[in-house]
């Protein structure tokens, strides 16, 4: 006891601590009981996260989050955003499997929809603490809802998505093929679901009249290209994942799938690529709002973001890597989809705080607002986001050890 | 044993985490508030012979400035002093009839501003009108001069 | 031999045999796991279930594997001489020959690519 | 009928507008108004009546208002000192918080204009007639108010989305956290209108008649007569978000 007082024995301490904990990393990914210890720390950043959400609403949003009357939407609804877009993409992906009945997607399926069902409860959970009064939404969206507005239909939508799949799910966890019919039906009204929620969701963006570099078309197909490319990381990621934790062999069909995967996901990554070079081209001979907005996406203050974190780790780096493993080398697409995963939070938080950057009032010479406004995620965003992060990380990891690495096959 | 310290390690490594984040945001404080605005006489330049004053009666924020009348225009003190405006700054809003009807019948600033020697008292309302933010501007100048 | 046989693309609607001479077998499947020695596997989260999920334990090419208790259903075709894989080919159209998930019984499988 | 589009035709000819949408020029034409060009470096239009040309009688005019009362206000900016008069009436008849405003005063300062470098720009809610944040509400939360055309909050259905307060183009709106929910101005309806009162709180305390507050419908109002003129450019704020707004701006 009287040694922790001692500072040279605590930093020995601490060296031998971080030494232990990074082998401990190591240890994870071969299935031993670190496993145990990491779901721990998983379940502790979610409640210190919890803390300060709950601190966060007690205190009121105006006072906790770093959020303006002129930048009302932060990095909580970036990562709503991300959440059920990878949950949209993890369904879209897995749907051509237990769905359309391609067979060589048929292994990566099942665990595809939980995470899908783990991916958009921590949407929700991550939206809940955005919204100011998330019980009134429970009545209000069914007792007044406003049809022509997007926010209902992708609120509604997502909704009965998530009632869908859990069904879906729960009819594959029994395992009975006289259910196959049924939980196929299920997963198809729940893809239907998906895509229009997501394209709802880009289309609450899209449809902003008064924002610029929002508004068009373009939003919502970007959204469902997007969503795709992120399901696709995210299957890569979490097999991957899920294969070094059970120690199992892949066996030939799941090798296959993955290969297929990633062949989509190049794909997708390719279409991204020509989205975002094109909303920058055709952006430059717009209105001088959405020019300035470009300008400082690009150039400014959100240079570092697009070009290291959205151009480097989300587009090409993956995309490169992809190449050169040839769809055959899992350990290279695996490191592919960390740069992704990280890439694609970054383009989240750009599409939503970018959009609003611009001062409302630039064109007028106003001395009251700058031109390019500020926005600073605060502590109490920043951990709501890795509350989130970290529950899904749990849910992955519980499953599988609740599910046995989802092993049984959809048939 | 491993695991415990494992365990304690990380917990005191999260809670000091966040110990730090949370101090860090509640110094952070509100910004600070502005008093009620309040009338302002702030010398630039003493060789401009009188002050930059902003009237805060019967409106808030009308500026008149030694600088340019004195420093930029050259007019000798006598023009103005005592016929027009007493030598005491700000003393003339006090006057219950130091309004623009006043200026419009040649009082005051009205004396020159009549659209002949200067722009007319009824044009350009925002030149002399500098409001209640040309108002603050001048009282954090004022406070930062007199912390210096 | 024994081949499993299925489909590439199998609809929601029809879940039936994937060709005329199929039967539905029970097979059982083996757990491989990548870890060298049995004695190294009692470290890991899943031993307890491997352990008693399965028989027969046992160490193999640098792996460990065991034979599951739980069998699986699968459709199955014997083909035994070249002859009549060529036939079975003729009869169906393209076929891909693969290995297929890890059974005691059968280790190929036949995928129908398009059925003619 | 092919008149009719033979003259709406031969009126988008002359007019220099790249940026206004079709649907802009239509319902202007609609109540009356045409688009004649691009004011102050294509961010201001200005907006003057063809009352004798499109339109037979004033009564056909005042009916393509879409509301009565229409209710509508008008700046003559060049008269604003930022005395913030109104803000402060606004605050007291409305308790808004410190931490927000429903209307405003913009400070525009160009250091290269000749003579005057400074005019102030009073802002509020514009009520428009295509508003951005009605569709956007999922909960019907803000609404058009269907007699009088005000953009009105019924607060107890806000869920606090924020997503008006995106959508707004003029950033009128502000969470409130003693209502729990979203507020804007509402042209002192609650407070005032619907007490009988006819003029806002923020029209009475201005001292230099900059904001006049009024009945567009009505061709005796002020209102009226200030939009529907030739001689001085009217105008509105971001046209080209297609909101169509129901405040206007000219000079004394």
């Amino acid at each position: 006891m009287s040694e922790k007082k001692n500072p040279v024995v605590t930093e020995v301490e601490v060296t031998t601590f971080s030494q232990i904990w990074l082998t401990s990393l190591l240890e994870f990914l071969s299935g031993t009981r670190a496993f145990y210890f990491l779901v721990g720390i998983a379940a502790l950043v979610v409640l210190i996260a919890a803390m300060f959400a709950v601190n966060a609403m007690y205190t009121g949003y105006r006072h906790a989050y770093g959020l303006t009357r002129e930048i009302p939407w932060g990095i909580l609804i970036s990562g709503y955003v991300f959440f059920v877009l990878t949950s949209s993409g993890l369904c879209i992906v897995s749907s051509i499997g237990h769905v359309f009945g391609v067979k060589s997607f048929m292994p990566i399926a099942k665990r595809s929809v939980y995470l899908s069902l783990v991916t958009v409860v921590a949407g929700f959970t991550v939206i809940f603490f955005d919204l100011e009064n998330p019980f009134r939404l429970l009545i209000w969206n069914i007792l007044s809802p406003n049809l022509t507005s997007n926010i209902w239909w992708m609120g509604t939508l997502y909704g009965a998505y998530l009632f869908f799949m859990a069904l879906e799910f729960l009819l594959l966890l029994l395992e009975k093929h006289r259910y196959a019919m049924l939980s196929g039906l299920l997963g198809l009204i729940s893809l239907i679901a998906e895509v229009a929620a997501s394209s709802n969701l880009g289309a609450v963006f899209g449809m902003l009249h008064g924002r610029e570099f929002w508004y068009g078309p373009y939003i919502p197909i970007y959204f469902i290209a997007s969503a795709a490319a992120s399901g696709c990381t995210a299957i890569i990621f979490f097999t991957y994942l899920g294969y070094k934790i059970t120690a199992e062999k892949m066996d030939r069909a799941m090798e296959l799938s993955l290969q297929a995967v990633g062949k989509i996901w190049a794909l997708f990554l390719a279409v991204l690529m020509f989205f975002t070079t094109w909303k920058i081209i055709t952006g430059f001979v717009g209105g001088e709002g959405k020019v300035l907005a470009l300008k400082e996406w690009l150039t400014g203050k959100y240079a570092l973001n697009f070009w290291l974190f959205e151009v480097g780790f989300g587009l090409l780096i993956p995309f490169f890597l992809l190449l050169i493993s040839g769809f055959k080398n899992l350990n290279q697409m695996f490191v592919a989809s960390v740069f992704a995963f990280i890439g694609i939070f970054f383009m989240r938080v750009d599409l939503v705080v970018v959009g609003q950057i611009v001062s409302h009032y630039f064109e007028f010479k106003v001395t009251d607002f700058p031109v390019i406004l500020s926005y600073k995620p605060s502590i109490y965003e920043i951990m709501i986001i890795v509350g989130a992060i970290a529950f899904c990380m749990m849910a992955f990891l519980v499953g599988e050890k609740v599910f046995k690495g989802h092993k049984t096959e959809i048939h | 044993m491993r695991k415990v310290k494992i365990l304690i390690g990380t917990l005191i490594l999260l809670l000091s985490f966040t110990g730090i984040a949370f101090v860090s945001e509640k110094n952070k404080g509100e910004s600070v508030k502005l008093e009620e605005p309040q009338e302002v006489i702030y010398y630039e330049s003493e060789q401009f012979g009188g002050p930059e004053i902003v009237y805060v009666k019967p409106v808030r924020g009308v500026l008149f400035s030694h600088k340019k009348h004195v420093g930029e225009l050259g007019f000798p003190c006598e023009s103005c002093h005592n016929s027009l405006f007493e030598m005491q700054a700000l003393k003339s809003q006090e006057n219950p009839d130091f309004k623009m009807e006043a200026l419009y019948q040649g009082k005051y600033c009205g004396a020159c501003h009549n659209g002949q020697a200067a722009f007319a008292s009824n044009t350009k309302c925002a030149t002399c009108h500098i409001g209640v933010k040309g108002l603050k501007e001048y009282m954090r100048k004022l406070a930062s001069k007199e912390k210096k | 031999m024994k081949f499993i046989v299925s489909r590439t693309r199998v609809p929601l609607w029809s879940k039936g045999k994937p060709c005329d001479e199929a039967v539905e077998e029970e097979l059982t499947p083996l757990d491989y796991r990548m870890v060298p020695s049995i004695q190294e596997a009692k470290k890991k989260i899943w031993f307890k279930e491997w352990w008693e999920g399965g028989v027969n334990h046992r160490e193999e090419n640098g792996m460990i594997v065991c034979e599951k208790k739980q069998k699986e259903k699968n459709w199955v075709i014997e083909i035994n001489t070249h002859e009549d894989l060529i036939k079975f080919q003729e009869k169906y159209g393209e076929i891909m020959n693969l290995d297929s998930p890890p059974y005691k019984e059968v280790k190929k499988e036949i995928r129908i690519l398009r059925a003619k | 009928m092919f008149k009719g589009i033979k003259d709406w035709l031969l009126n988008l000819k002359n007019e220099g507008v790249e940026k206004v949408p079709d649907e802009t020029k239509r319902e202007f034409l609609k109540i009356g108004l045409i688009i004649t060009g691009v004011f102050a470096g294509g961010s201001l239009f200005s907006v003057i009546s063809r009352v004798a040309e499109g339109l037979a009688s004033s009564e056909e005019l005042h009916k393509s208002y879409p509301y009565k009362p229409h209710y509508s206000m008008v700046f003559k900016i060049d008269r604003c000192i930022d005395c913030e008069l109104c803000m402060e009436a606004c605050r007291k008849t409305n308790h808004v918080p410190d931490y927000g405003w429903r209307t405003m005063i913009l400070r525009r300062y160009d250091e290269s204009a000749l003579d005057q470098k400074t005019m102030f720009m009073p802002i509020l809610c514009n009520h428009c007639n295509n508003p951005p944040c009605v569709r956007a509400c999922p909960t019907k939360a803000t609404y058009k108010d269907k007699k009088t055309g005000i953009v009105r909050m019924a607060y107890d259905k806000c869920i606090g989305c924020k997503t008006c307060m995106v959508a707004c183009p003029y950033n009128v709106r502000y969470f409130n956290e003693e209502k729990h929910a979203v507020d804007k101005c509402d042209f002192c309806w609650e407070s005032r209108l619907s007490k009988g009162i006819t003029i806002t709180a923020c029209a009475e305390a201005c001292p230099a008649g900059v904001r006049i507050f009024g009945d567009l419908s009505d061709p005796g109002s002020e209102v009226y007569k200030l939009v529907h003129q030739l001689a001085k450019p009217v105008w509105v704020l971001k046209p080209e978000t297609g909101a169509k707004p129901n405040v206007f701006y000219t000079i004394s």
